[in-house]
């Protein structure tokens, strides 16, 4: 069984869509020539050409602007934005134009396009190379986000992101692409977005979560496992549509739930989950809350970023004292 | 720049095709009328962008279109969207917000979209319209196809101007780019916060460019056949410069008081329907069908039923 | 006593400000000659000069960067950006920026600029004219955001926000802009930002809400008075801070709460508000839960934008629908 | 464009400010060798952009600033830093994510900031700071002081240069634009993604510009002070386009392959500081100064104490 890195997941999903539809063209700053600054899109360029893989200038409203007024006229395109700080440059053609296309054209053409985009701190790149931007995006109808946690889920969610005719905005956790992970069947399959995934079944409390998340819930089941506590853990992966049903399943069992975001408090997708699960399954709950970073911008300092960042012991930490669990208790 | 430096001559071509380009003129100018008209009555809603004035450059341009080519124009766009033969009737129903609007009234005189007519949308941000066509000229590169946007002389001082530029030279894209200078963004002069020559930003991007008199619909006619020529064989993107005037507010609410005195009426005095008339000759059957053909519209959009509120609306398309 | 429109409260508190701070300057598109789009700066070019007050070329990306800049270097920039849809353009400079500087430079400044921006809808300006984008910018730390909903208010936050050392993001609705106010006391208050005020006293159900909301949660509250239910109206104010004192203690009196919000539901800061009272006060919760706009862009008919919009009756229907009470019951 | 065309006659200052400028490009070789060796050894984080082969060009642009002119520098700002004065100790630090950093160690490589010596931020935002300086020179045209930009020649197909070039030019801000020509953006050739000459580009915004030699120190401090004279003087903004090289790869993962054969040896034979030696003579004692200051820095950063995180970090300033 062979292992696949996150960032060849991504390339191995753009170079079966370009492959398989010739109407999907990948454009960005660096992604075809050299192959991508966080090297997702190696050989790409050399197996499809220029025609269909191309550097552009750093110019993201163009890129931006290209993929929408192309997507419209046919293509479908991929963009990558380097990292997801720079996706205020590409809001208004993503949010404004290719997001309202299909509902004010009376449904003549939908958007296909994806915006692919690293995010996410941890890597010591500071507050303008760190964030997170779901929540610029959120609340846009006529927008999927996609948020992928593994390798196998990125290739078949950016495969899912390329076939929908919706844009899509794709990102991916700067400290997930050398994860691997055994491919388990033949690769090449398709998921639609808006589905969540249960990593971790439990019973006493239920963490949400995306991409880094989810592998920081993991490893904070473990540790609440030896204290006696059996957490769920669901994998949002995509955040726009939303898998309520899965939040409010999920509640039904455990009544306890945090939501667990790479990102503040005040705004941040997690509220949304709260609000969710607030709304359709009061009766359920007994606890909801967030565990997320601190209401400032993204530190450089190793130490600074390190205490920053919700890691599995803060996590793990936060529902012992919401549960009133001594840790080590069991 | 004055007109006069802008002239070229222009050559007229046949009069069957003058009036035809004298038709489509005629359309918008009595659409617009009509707008007006219907606005003042509180018909039609919010805010509009006439065209009135400016009818040469839409006209002109969008006479060499070909099939697969696509036009992307402005919140000022109804004469974008009839120059290209959307349906008087489909726009201003639009504009009423009725259900039987191109957009089924979703869309409004800002947005309008009607791809069968070639129209990619009318875009509302400014400078929207030159990201939508240079994305579309990515597109239609590989069938032949060009793309076409129209904005205006303050589109040119947004960052999407310079970018989308750039990108349509560097990768020698079928775009031509149309700037309606028409002296004011909104209510300021252009002059006044526009640093250097707007055609020279295109020629220092080495764009093939030109500086036209926006209101000889046969000049207009001429320079576009030219532009969409050269982006048709690969050449790469062109830039026109139409000089142009609108004869009413910016939007609703604006009375005009930038105007310089006389200016309003000097442009009258060229104004791009009166000029083309004096080329053909006698106009009166086109005159009168134009004049009969607007008033059935009216009529029938005035009838037509408003949309009913649709809970199931779609926010995404369906997989 | 003299009444006062929202519009002119906006222009008084820009006039006092300009004259007590000459750091104060005030720049954007047909704001000065013009006297500004929605007629809210008339008068102040006149008075102040174009050193002052100018208008600049239609340059979005320009006029945040110039805000933020001299902001660094000592004026206190109060630019208009003319619709809300258009702050992605400004986002970079606001968001990567300015919210920034006051924690990565460690302190060292504060950026104290203010973002005026018309916003909302029922104006029948379509979908990209006529948006509340709260959502993208509520998750920004470093960033105020202010959404006021009478001309007092407005005049009073908005000197507040002026004076705060901090980037605002202060939001005008449109269809407030004619709204007339007695004016009480001397009309020269200054309101620090992050209080909520309540509206209207109740005991059976929160309302809360910003901008045009209120007035329609406060016509609702009549609606409902007539069924006997007791409606409690919060104005948030300003959405971020968030005055999360006055959500609790309202709901520790009514139990019930209900954010309405002029916005697509998924994403929108009315979770936020389910979220904190969720985390915060779920012993004294029975109900909670949103009323919101369909998820699809703002259409543009009238009969299409106006069932969009979440008014008067559609509050008070939900609130009897949530309740379990007919409507004129009492 | 070849470094020939660039050329231009320039007046070397007397001896002792001549060494200085070298001193300040040695102290900026310096620490860049020793950030890049530090990085590999683990001790800077994340990634960085380092200034070498490029020091002429901040170190001439900054030996004409007056006490009341501004910088917003880049990414790639150790340079620019160093050029103003900043404490080669305090930037060590910085980087290195100690607490007694310029920043205490919340900002990083990226975007250092420190305004008592004059520098308003480095931008990790291509374009961020011509955006940056264009404000600061609208605040300083009050008081006559200058606003500095750097960029590089990738940042010129940015929105924000165009919009703010234009910008500056109507207001006639006091504000120097210095695009820093090293061929690339990250890995792409910048011809490849440029349409037109860069010069130009500011030239038809109807800015004084000029094409300069970047890696002749004394020449660029000639161009820098008639520019930024012109712009105290309140004839409007300048740009200088500096022709230079980066000798390291564009951040720390580029092993440069993108190279044309030859080119970076070239360039290495118009060394900035190799050929301010030529000119200056026996430079041995700033030499020795230098490495034995840079060599205290290292001792000094490597022991110094990381911050503690700070629970109760403000969002906000305090009213
Ligand atoms: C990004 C953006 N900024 C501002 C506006 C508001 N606005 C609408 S039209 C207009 C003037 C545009 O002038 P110009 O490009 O010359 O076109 P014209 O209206 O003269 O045809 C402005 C500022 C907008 N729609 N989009
Ligand atoms: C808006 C934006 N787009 C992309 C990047 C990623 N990036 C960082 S440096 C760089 C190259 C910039 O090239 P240039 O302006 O020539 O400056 P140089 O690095 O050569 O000094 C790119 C693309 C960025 N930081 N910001
Ligand atoms: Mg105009
Ligand atoms: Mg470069």
């Amino acid at each position: 069984m062979a292992e696949i890195e996150f960032r060849e997941a991504i390339r191995d999903a753009l170079a079966e869509e370009l492959e398989r539809d010739e109407r999907v063209v990948v454009f960005g700053e660096d992604v075809a020539a050299a192959g991508g600054v966080f090297v997702t899109t190696p050989g790409l360029f050399e197996k499809f050409g220029p025609e269909r893989v191309f550097d552009t200038p750093i110019s993201e409203l163009a890129l931006a602007g290209a993929a929408f007024g192309s997507a419209v006229c046919g293509l479908r395109p991929v963009i990558e934005i380097m990292f997801g700080d720079f996706l205020p440059l590409v809001m208004d053609s993503l949010v404004n134009q290719a997001s309202k296309y299909f509902y004010i054209s009376n449904e003549q053409a939908s958007v296909p396009l994806v915006v692919r985009s690293a995010v996410g701190a941890g890597g010591r790149f500071g507050a303008i190379h760190s964030q997170s931007p779901v929540t610029w995006f959120q609340a846009v109808p006529g927008l999927k986000l996609v948020a992928p946690s593994t390798p196998s889920d990125a290739k078949a969610l950016l495969k899912g992101a390329i076939r929908d005719d919706n844009p899509v905005l794709f990102l991916e956790h700067k400290r997930l692409y050398s994860l691997k992970e055994e491919v388990i069947g033949h690769g090449s399959e398709v998921i639609g977005l808006g589905s969540a995934a249960v990593r971790r079944e439990g019973s006493d409390v239920t963490l949400v979560s995306v991409m880094k998340g989810v592998h920081d819930c993991l490893a904070a089941a473990e540790l609440l496992a030896s204290d006696g506590i059996d957490a769920e853990v669901i994998d949002l992966r995509t955040l726009r549509p939303l898998d309520r049903g899965a939040i409010a399943e999920s509640l039904s069992k455990t009544n306890r739930l945090a939501a667990v975001e790479e990102g503040p408090r005040t705004g941040g997708w997690a509220g949304e989950v709260l609000a969710v699960a607030a709304e359709e399954s009061l009766d359920d709950v007994d606890d909801l809350w967030r565990i997320t970073t601190p209401e400032h911008p993204i530190p450089y300092s190793p130490t600074l970023e390190d205490a920053f960042l919700p890691g599995a012991e803060a996590i793990a930490a936060s529902v012992r004292a919401r549960l009133g669990v001594a840790a080590g208790r069991s | 720049m004055t007109r006069a430096q802008a002239a070229k001559p222009s050559a007229v071509p046949d009069r069957e095709e003058a009036l035809e380009l004298y038709r489509r003129m005629l359309i918008i100018r009595r659409f617009e009328d009509t707008v007006q008209d219907l606005f003042l009555k509180g018909q039609v809603h919010g805010t509009t962008h006439l065209y009135s004035g400016q009818e040469a450059v839409a006209v002109g341009v969008c006479s060499v279109l070909a099939e697969n080519d696509r036009v992307a124009g402005t919140y000022r766009g109804h004469g974008h969207a009839l120059a290209l033969g959307v349906e008087p009737q489909g726009l201003l129903d639009e504009l009423l917000g009725r259900a039987t609007g191109v957009c089924g009234g979703r869309a409004g005189s800002m947005n309008v979209i009607d791809l069968e007519h070639r129209l990619i949308g009318c875009f509302g941000i400014v400078g929207g319209s030159i990201a939508a066509a240079t994305g579309a000229a990515l597109a239609l590169k590989r069938e032949g196809g060009v793309a076409v946007a129209f904005f205006g002389d303050g589109a040119t001082n947004q960052g999407y101007f310079h970018e989308c530029l750039n990108f349509a030279r560097v990768f020698r894209l079928p775009a031509v780019y149309v700037c309606e200078n028409n002296l004011y963004g909104e209510f300021t002069p252009y002059e006044q916060v526009t640093a250097g020559e707007i055609r020279a930003r295109a020629e220092t991007l080495d764009i093939s460019s030109q500086t036209i008199d926006g209101n000889d619909v046969f000049g207009v006619q001429a320079a576009a056949r030219e532009a969409v020529d050269r982006a048709r064989a690969g050449e790469g993107p062109c830039f026109i410069e139409a000089l142009t005037y609108r004869y009413v507010g910016h939007s609703r609410s604006d009375p005009g008081r930038y105007r310089k005195p006389g200016e309003l009426d000097e442009w009258r005095a060229r104004d791009p329907l009166i000029r083309a008339r004096e080329a053909i000759g006698d106009t009166a059957e086109v005159d009168r069908a134009v004049e009969a053909q607007i008033a059935q519209v009216i009529e029938n959009a005035l009838a037509a039923p408003f949309p009913s509120p649709d809970p199931d609306a779609r926010e995404f398309k369906d997989g």
